[in-house]
């Protein structure tokens, strides 16, 4: 149940772009096609999964017993940094198709605030090594399904004659936050 | 339950207002303008030059291929041009205009009203004699009838299905042609059967024309493997994939042939003229036209020489009214609209149908509201509104994708628009575009 | 001959349908409901409802002429009928200029910078509610019934008793769904709750709620009517009650001292009116059938999660909108059934 | 590209929010006022002229393949330097800008600039570009914030205008990318304008 | 020795740091793939435009072939110009071709007055729906269409249809020669043609391949295919072929004989300086 | 650079151990301010929620376990006299999960004043419980939980709750008498002592 409860949670109420503003640069920069998007979220959820894990281990079974707990961002982040181009190097290799979509979003999982925004909440949240992974493979799932929707209704706004002055970024800004106003709705559905 | 396609399809209007006007013989024509390309295919090969003499009857141009067909002389007299005339739509095309002096058959025709319906022909004989008549399809398309009774090896024809639904608003020259041709038409259709040696054939008709299925269906009591099949009144069950499926429950697959599905069809007018060269060796030079409209003195069905000039029908109905707009050939769905009425009737001129000017300009187009009528009412399961915009996008691949070649030009979608968008226009136009690329890429990979 | 002849492809006529035809027919259709809330709300059903309808078309028509320098478009009733859904929508007590604020939301934010009518992918109207109820929960959520209600329906009604019970000042009450809510989180059991109700009382409109959206009767007179004119199809609207009187029949048959029966559910808050309505507005609903019964039923269990356990009392506006988003994809992976493409894989 | 030019791009041609559209989570998540705006853009401006002006320092020293983790160190590191002495030295201000400190690290606009321009210039114009990319982040951020607290809660800079409250959506998630929409197509419009 | 605190965080943060310099280090030499940078360098040379105006899909795709083949001279950016052509070639150390800068003509001159209209077309706006439709809304059945499809198709906003004439018109200055015009013309009414020494330029400005008699009835301006001109040009720059006469820009010098020879006018001239007898002459400056 | 192994950690391990030096550095000069600013703000909220007192209750604390979490009492004296004690309270209950309330209690159990240390509540709604906010806090001043029924009147108490955030004013009301309970057990065992 609690599983449960975290899955919502970071799904539906708390999504990670539309209420909690982490990861909106990918979010934006890579929705334009709905194909794309998957891959996207396919591998933010890898790259979330694998750093949660990293992170919890690195977070108790190293920082706190050396009682160095303000060097958390530092360690995380060259962490994650390094996770981030082992996938990318393999992508290229595997699957130069999607590495080629990604383009130079791939590297920007490192900077994708979400990465480390989830590690520290995890921790934050007192979350065990269960629950973590739970949680940031959730909130990586909240994010590619705000992705991919987003990119469905920006591959119908392609087809519409949107004004010319909100063409691009201010209509997608738009439609981000009319999509944010109906995830509302999830409010409360657990806490 | 009657009979009729599954998915989609419109009702509209029916106006067939000169349903009860008998055929008339048109008279001749001054001068017939003859077309050298009156069918799909190859344009035909003029044997004849400025200044000859010709008959009823006598081959002027000859086809060009396997799928072209034979022109013949529709009035007797003197070629006075072989050269290039404006079509309907103002464009010169290579034609043959002979000036009438007097109506001179070739004597192998058979003249006489005489029912002959012995036919000892072998398929061969029938194959051939369909092929020099010039025989086209009548239904609208002019795809030359004896191609598609060349059943492509590997594959059979186990029915001919008889298009007798004349789904168009307005048109009624089938109907006429049923009503007063039927026996004709049955010995047509049972020399179609013979020719693609089936044994079983299907007439279809949509159920507004009572008399039609009544008297066909009499006639029909001698010919056991002829079934008149009436069909519940929906647009376009006059389409060949529609009215397969109407009667056989069988789909033509995506891409495919009627023959896919073991079907032939054919329009009955095809068959009357089947039974003319077969059974009195006449020649494909004259057809049924109806001429109608709701502001014309007097809409009629005629009998008309290829050739006859079009103003000179409207003339004969009653003259061109003041508040006419628009001039359409064939019906109001599927027709083209004219704009030279100079051009004259050839094989495939169904109908010449006279539109208002109120209702002759579309109503200013607006925006999709998504409405999603065209989808529901298109009869191939296709995403008009999508397909539209994606061709007026240029976006091709993705027009493919959506399989815009399925598309047969109904016209249903635009009809329905409340938004009033001129899908088809564009529709049509990324068909082209569509095909045309899938045809490079075939011919780049055979290279 | 010097006459012009008009040339255009085919085809030549074209059918009865035309976008103001559509929007006039779901005006009529809305006028039963309008009728009825008139009657329970008097003026100010007429004023909210107005000041929407005024609101909504006045904006249309300066942001068409100012911002995007178009022909005008207000003449396709669809700012109209965007008006009078979002008045629908509103607590009869709204203050005015809120009313204008969510017409300006509805038509600004939610219509026109998307392109106007056909472009955007989010219900309008919905969008104008949801923006106040988020930022004017207080005044979005206080209900009036008018005293004149007590009278207007017999003995047992649904809401005298429940007004008595909660409200402060006499007249500011909950709407059903809210009261049951609360009620049922405050350790009330539903059969508690059920002596209170009278279903019919919540068929013919005599129960507090947004102007629009009390008289399921009224609201299923106008489906017919839509049906019968063939402006709508069943399916999004039977999905979307039919979804939530299943889910709602499993959680009563699982504990039906808990939740309450499906039919309450179907009859009260905004359910009727959204999916008869709102879930079926064209341009925001899936192209195909198909697509249709899965966006209805889509928003059918929303509006459930979000009644039964999330924060506001009433999902339906947040389902649609949700749902809303969903539909692009709907359309890309749901597809019409093709002819002859059964036939090629059988063979 | 002279100086001058280096220091103002930021502004408005290459305004990391507008044009570039960098570091969008502290623009949407910190602007609910102008204040936080400001002190999260101020923060930003300070990391990013550092950090460009540390990797200027050593960008022919790394390999390629370790480009990326070895700059988000001295990003990194930069931060919590930062983290730390805002909370030891002015601990009000840390109290409302606390969770976003961490994610300065993460805003693309820091790597973003690293990547493009401080590892290809020299040390000085590193410093300018982070300056004046600062610049246009922190003015962007609160422009956002004053508009956001204006319509959302009547006030700017705390500064109430009206009685009772704003409009709650605007300071909720939501308002920020509406608001953010249509600042920039505002941004846009002026731009084309002025070119 | 430093301890405590601060030996534990630099000792964490260097194995840490270490490690990952190592596990980048073996990943990466497995899962090696060679890209020529230098692709991304032309890449950004390029204007990214992505106009297709050099064959291949989008700027990437040119400068894919730019590095990879040796012989890039039948490689060129209209778009981008010899300028750019110029610091790629340095970049790469290759040679490329000297491209003649050209420009887009619009070869109708048929404009409303001179052109009756004899119906009313009223379908969908676009050439190419009207072309496949019939011969459009005056007897040319060869003349343009003015529903600006070219417009569209222009990305640089070089073309525009002035609702004077109803003919589309170049700007000169827009316009890089891409070539998105001419394919999307229905009627091939556009040709990509040298711009010309100071801009200058003849070409005939009709397409129309009836017979005289026929097209002159249509259009006052139309090519009657008298043969005048190509008696008149002393450089066999014109030829005649299906009643239309064409000017071979290779050829032409530019002499403008022919210009004042054309009994119809169709012969334009671009971009010279007016004429001193040119009291009745009928060109006029696109 | 070229991407040799040796290259690579010697680069990165130079920036490492550069970097954490720096950090290590700066952290050790900074612990003492921040344990300091931490110990003002906790300081500062006990003067702000009880009457004045002359000694450090940072110092005199009682630190006692309540649903897992540590609720840290604070004891104020004047001279000789307790004055009253702070109380950290908390609660999960809120629309945002926790509140962190500072509760001040005179000697007989009367609440002299409650702040609002940290929440998460929606703006405009929960987050009125701030007394920035709202007067809603106000109205626990001068109440003595024992005959001032901690909990919103729609629960049959005497709290007033915040319009539309009813949910945010029952957390408090929590946070509140879970303070009182501790307030009285410290009381009791102060008594019993
Ligand atoms: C390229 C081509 C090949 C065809 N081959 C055959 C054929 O082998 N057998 C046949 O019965 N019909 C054939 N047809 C005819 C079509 O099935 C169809 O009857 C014709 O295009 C007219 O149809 P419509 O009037 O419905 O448009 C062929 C048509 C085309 C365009
Ligand atoms: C939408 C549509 C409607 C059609 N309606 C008729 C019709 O009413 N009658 C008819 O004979 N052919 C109609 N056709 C043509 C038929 O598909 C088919 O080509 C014809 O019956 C074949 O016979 P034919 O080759 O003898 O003309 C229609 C075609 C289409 C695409
Ligand atoms: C986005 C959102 C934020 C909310 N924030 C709070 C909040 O912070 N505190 C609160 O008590 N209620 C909040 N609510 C409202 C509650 O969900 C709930 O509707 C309300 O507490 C019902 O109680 P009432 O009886 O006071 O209206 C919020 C609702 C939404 C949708
Ligand atoms: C059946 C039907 C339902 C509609 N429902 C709505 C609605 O719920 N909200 C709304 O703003 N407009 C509605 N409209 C009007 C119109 O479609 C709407 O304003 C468009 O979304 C604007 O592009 C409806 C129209 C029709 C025909
Ligand atoms: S898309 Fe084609 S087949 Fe479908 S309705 Fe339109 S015209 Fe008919
Ligand atoms: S019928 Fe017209 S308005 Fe309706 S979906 Fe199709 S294209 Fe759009
Ligand atoms: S005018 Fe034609 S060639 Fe010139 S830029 Fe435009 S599309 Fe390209
Ligand atoms: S030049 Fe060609 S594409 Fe351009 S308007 Fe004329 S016909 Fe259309
Ligand atoms: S700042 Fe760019 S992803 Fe968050």
């Amino acid at each position: 149940m609690e599983y449960f409860i975290i899955i919502i949670s970071s799904i539906f109420v708390n999504n990670v772009v539309l209420s909690q503003f982490l990861g909106i640069c990918p979010f934006l920069g890579v929705s334009n096609r709905v194909g794309t998007s998957l891959g996207m979220g396919a591998a933010v959820t890898f790259v979330m999964a694998i750093s949660s894990i990293v992170a919890y281990l690195i977070q108790y079974y190293v920082l706190v017993p050396l009682g160095i707990q303000y060097m958390q961002t530092i360690v995380f982040i060259l962490v994650i940094a390094a996770l981030v181009q082992m996938v990318e190097i393999i992508l290229k290799k595997v699957s130069p198709a999607l590495y080629q979509a990604l383009g130079i979003f791939l590297p920007l999982i490192t900077t994708n605030c979400a990465v480390l925004g989830i590690a520290i909440l995890l921790v934050q949240k007192e979350y065990n090594l269960g629950e973590s992974v739970v949680f940031a493979t959730a909130t990586a799932i909240g994010f590619s399904l705000a992705l991919v929707l987003f990119a469905g209704l920006r591959e119908r706004l392609e087809l519409e004659d949107v004004p010319a002055g909100m063409k691009g970024m201010p209509i997608a800004l738009l439609t981000a936050s009319i999509l944010a106003m109906a995830f509302m709705g999830f409010s409360g559905l657990v806490r | 339950m009657l009979k009729g396609f599954s998915k989609g399809g419109i009702h509209t209007p029916e106006y067939k207002i000169s349903k009860a006007e008998a055929i008339a013989d048109f008279p001749l024509p001054e001068i017939a303008v003859v077309p050298l390309s009156q069918h799909i295919g190859a344009p035909a090969a003029a044997c004849v030059k400025k200044g000859d003499a010709v008959r009823v009857g006598q081959v002027i141009g000859t086809a060009a291929g396997f799928v072209s067909s034979n022109i013949h002389a529709p009035v007797s007299g003197t070629v006075v041009a072989v050269d290039a005339t404006p079509d309907t739509g103002g464009i010169r095309r290579p034609s043959i205009s002979i000036r009438a002096e007097g109506d001179v058959w070739i004597d192998t025709i058979d003249r006489s009203d005489r029912l002959v319906k012995t036919c000892d022909l072998s398929k061969e004989e029938i194959f051939k004699k369909i092929t020099e008549a010039g025989l086209v399809g009548m239904g609208g398309a002019t795809f030359p009838t004896h191609v598609k009774l060349a059943v492509p090896a590997g594959k059979t024809a186990e029915m001919l299905i008889v298009n007798g639904v004349e789904c168009e608003p307005f048109l009624t020259a089938d109907h006429r042609l049923m009503l007063e041709k039927g026996a004709e038409i049955l010995v047509g259709v049972d020399i179609l059967a013979k020719a693609l040696g089936t044994q079983k054939a299907y007439i279809g008709i949509e159920n507004n024309k009572p008399d039609a299925i009544e008297r066909l269906t009499q006639l029909a009591v001698e010919y056991p493997h002829i079934e008149i099949v009436p069909l519940r009144v929906r647009y376009p069950q006059g389409g060949e994939k529609q009215l397969i499926e109407a009667i056989t429950g069988r789909e033509v697959p995506s891409g495919g042939l009627p023959i896919d599905v073991g079907a032939v069809v054919q329009n009955v007018g095809t068959a009357f003229a089947v039974y003319e060269a077969v059974q009195k060796n006449k020649p494909l030079i004259e057809r049924i036209v109806t001429v109608t409209g709701r502001c014309l003195a007097r809409p009629s069905n005629l009998r008309v020489r290829i050739g006859t000039p079009i103003a000179s029908l409207i003339e004969y109905c009653g003259g061109f009214p003041e508040d006419a707009g628009k001039v359409v050939g064939g019906g109001p769905m599927m027709g083209r609209a004219i704009a030279n009425l100079d051009a004259p009737v050839t094989k495939g001129t169904s109908g010449i149908l006279l539109i208002r000017e109120k209702g002759a300009v579309r109503k200013m187009p607006q925006r999709c509201i998504k409405c999603a009528k065209c989808v529901s009412i298109c009869t191939m399961g296709l995403e008009p509104y999508l397909m539209s915009k994606l061709a007026k996008m240029g976006r091709f691949d993705e027009l493919e994708a959506a399989h815009v070649t399925d598309c047969i030009e109904c016209g249903s979608c635009s009809y329905t628009c409340p938004a009033m968008l001129p899908l088809l226009d564009y529709i049509r136009l990324g068909k082209t575009e569509v095909a045309k690329r899938v045809r490079a890429r075939k011919t780049q990979e055979k290279k | 001959m010097d006459k012009k002849l008009v040339v255009s492809p085919s085809p030549h006529i074209h059918g009865a349908f035309s976008t103001k035809r559509l929007m006039g027919d779901v005006l009529i259709a809305l006028i039963p409901a309008f009728i009825v809330s008139v009657i329970v709300y008097g003026v100010d059903a007429l004023v909210v409802t107005g000041v929407s309808v005024a609101a909504c078309v006045a904006f249309e028509y300066l942001i068409q002429k100012y911002l995007l320098k178009g022909d005008c478009t207000i003449g396709n009733y669809s700012a109209v009928v965007t008006g009078v859904l979002l008045g629908f929508n509103l607590p009869s007590t709204l203050p005015v200029w809120m009313i204008v604020i969510g017409a300006l939301v509805a038509i600004g934010v939610g219509k026109m910078s998307f392109g106007g009518l056909g472009c955007n992918p989010f219900n309008p109207a919905l969008v104008g509610r949801v923006f106040l109820l988020i930022s004017f929960p207080v005044q979005m959520t206080g209900f009036v019934t008018p005293a004149h209600v007590d009278s207007l329906s017999g003995a047992t009604t649904t809401q005298v008793e429940i007004n008595a019970e909660t409200a402060t000042d006499a007249v500011s009450g909950p709407t059903l769904l809210g009261y049951v809510k609360e009620a049922l989180a405050g350790g009330s059991t539903t059969a508690d709750i059920a002596e209170k109700l009278s279903y019919n009382d919540m068929l013919l409109g005599f129960k507090s709620g947004s102007v629009g959206e009390i008289a399921a009767l009224a609201l299923l007179l106008g489906f017919f009517y839509l049906l019968c004119r063939k402006v709508i199809t069943w399916h999004t609207p039977v999905a979307v009650l039919g979804s939530m009187a299943l889910f709602g029949g499993i959680l009563w048959a699982a504990d039906p001292s808990h939740y309450m029966n499906p039919l309450f559910h179907i009859l009260t808050g905004g359910a009727m009116l959204g999916a008869v309505f709102m879930a079926t507005d064209y341009v925001t609903s899936p192209m195909t059938h198909k697509g249709m019964l899965l966006y209805g039923a889509g928003i059918g269990i929303i509006t459930m999660l979000i009644r039964t356990w999330g924060s506001y009392p009433e999902g339906m506006s947040f389902a649609i909108l949700i749902m809303n988003a969903v539909v692009p994809l709907i359309n890309k992976y749901v597809k019409p059934k093709r002819f002859g493409v059964v036939s090629a894989k059988t063979r | 590209m002279n100086k001058l030019q280096i220091l103002t791009k930021g502004l408005i041609k290459e305004n990391p929010t507008f044009v570039l559209l960098l570091g969008m989570c502290p623009t949407l998540g910190t602007t609910t006022s102008a204040i936080n705006g400001l002190g999260m853009g101020v923060a930003t401006l300070f990391v990013l002229t550092c950090s460009n002006v540390a990797i200027s320092l050593i960008k022919n020293l790394i390999p390629d393949k370790v480009r990326i983790p070895a700059f988000i160190v001295v990003i990194a590191s930069f931060v919590t330097v930062v983290q730390l002495c805002m909370e030891a030295y002015v601990p009000d201000l840390y109290a409302t800008l606390g969770v976003f400190i961490p994610l300065i690290v993460v805003n693309c606009i820091i790597l973003g600039r690293a990547e493009a321009f401080a590892s290809k210039n020299n040390v000085a114009d590193s410093a300018l570009d982070g300056i004046g990319i600062g610049l246009g982040f922190t003015l962007s951020l609160t422009l956002l914030g004053a508009v956001r607290e204006a319509l959302g809660n009547g006030s700017v800079f705390g500064l109430k205008f009206i009685q009772g409250d704003g409009i709650l959506l605007f300071i909720l998630a939501p308002g920020a990318f509406m608001v953010l929409a249509y600042l920039m197509a505002i941004f846009k419009k002026l731009t084309a304008k002025t070119k | 020795m430093i301890s405590g605190v601060l030996g534990s965080t630099i000792l964490t943060l260097c194995v840490i740091g270490v490690i990952a310099a190592v596990v980048l280090y073996f990943v990466a030499q497995k899962f090696k793939v060679h890209e020529d940078p230098r692709i991304d360098a032309v890449e950004g040379m390029l204007p990214g435009a992505n106009c297709g105006g050099c064959g291949y899909p989008g700027c990437r795709g040119l400068a894919d072939a730019l590095v990879k083949n040796d012989d890039i001279s039948s490689l060129y950016c209209t778009a981008g110009g010899a300028d750019t052509m110029q610091k790629i070639a340095e970049y790469l150390g290759k040679a490329v071709a000297e491209q003649e800068p050209m420009v887009a003509v619009v070869r109708c001159s048929g404009s409303c007055d001179k052109r009756p209209h004899t119906n009313v077309y009223n379908g969908a706006p676009s050439c190419a729906v009207e072309a496949a439709l019939y011969g459009g809304e005056t007897g040319c059945a060869y003349g343009c269409l003015g529903n600006g499809d070219c417009v569209a198709a222009c990305q640089f906003g070089a073309i525009v249809v002035n609702p004077e004439t109803g003919l589309p018109e170049v700007d000169e200055t827009k316009c890089t020669a891409c070539g998105a015009c001419v394919k999307a013309c229905p009627r091939n009414i556009i040709e990509l043609r040298k711009k010309g020494v100071k801009g200058r330029r003849i070409y005939v400005g009709c397409v129309n391949r009836d017979k005289g008699a026929v097209s002159r009835k249509v259009c006052a301006v139309s090519c009657i295919g008298c043969g005048k001109c190509v008696r008149t040009c002393p450089f066999e720059a014109i030829t005649l072929e299906n009643n239309l006469a064409y000017i071979d820009a290779e050829k032409c010098r530019l002499c403008r004989k022919c210009v004042a020879e054309c009994p119809t006018g169709g012969i334009r001239e671009i971009n010279f300086p007016p004429r001193k007898t040119a009291a009745d002459n009928p060109t006029t400056q696109a | 650079m070229e991407s040799s192994l040796k290259n690579m950690v010697v680069t990165l391990l130079v920036i490492t151990l550069v970097s954490a030096s720096a950090v290590g550095f700066v952290y050790k000069i900074t612990a003492e301010p921040i344990a300091r600013a931490k110990a003002a703000k906790i300081t500062a909220a006990i003067a702000l929620v009880l009457p004045t007192f002359d000694n450090d209750p940072g110092a005199a604390k009682t630190v006692q376990t309540v649903d897992g979490k540590e609720v840290v009492v604070y004891t104020a004296t004047q001279g000789q006299d307790t004055v009253g004690y702070a109380v950290e309270t908390f609660t999960n209950t809120g629309f945002g999960g926790e509140i962190k309330l500072m509760v001040g209690f005179l000697k007989d159990g009367t609440i002299n004043r409650v702040e609002t240390l940290s929440h998460n509540e929606t703006p405009g709604l929960g987050n009125k419980i701030e007394r920035s906010k709202s007067d809603f806090a106000v109205q626990f001043e001068g109440k003595n939980p024992a005959d001032f029924k901690l909990a919103v009147r729609k629960d049959g108490g005497d709290v007033d709750a915040i319009t539309a955030s009813t949910i945010s004013s029952r957390a408090f009301s929590d946070a509140v008498s879970r303070a009182y309970e501790v307030y009285k057990s410290i009381q009791n065992s102060g008594n019993h002592e």
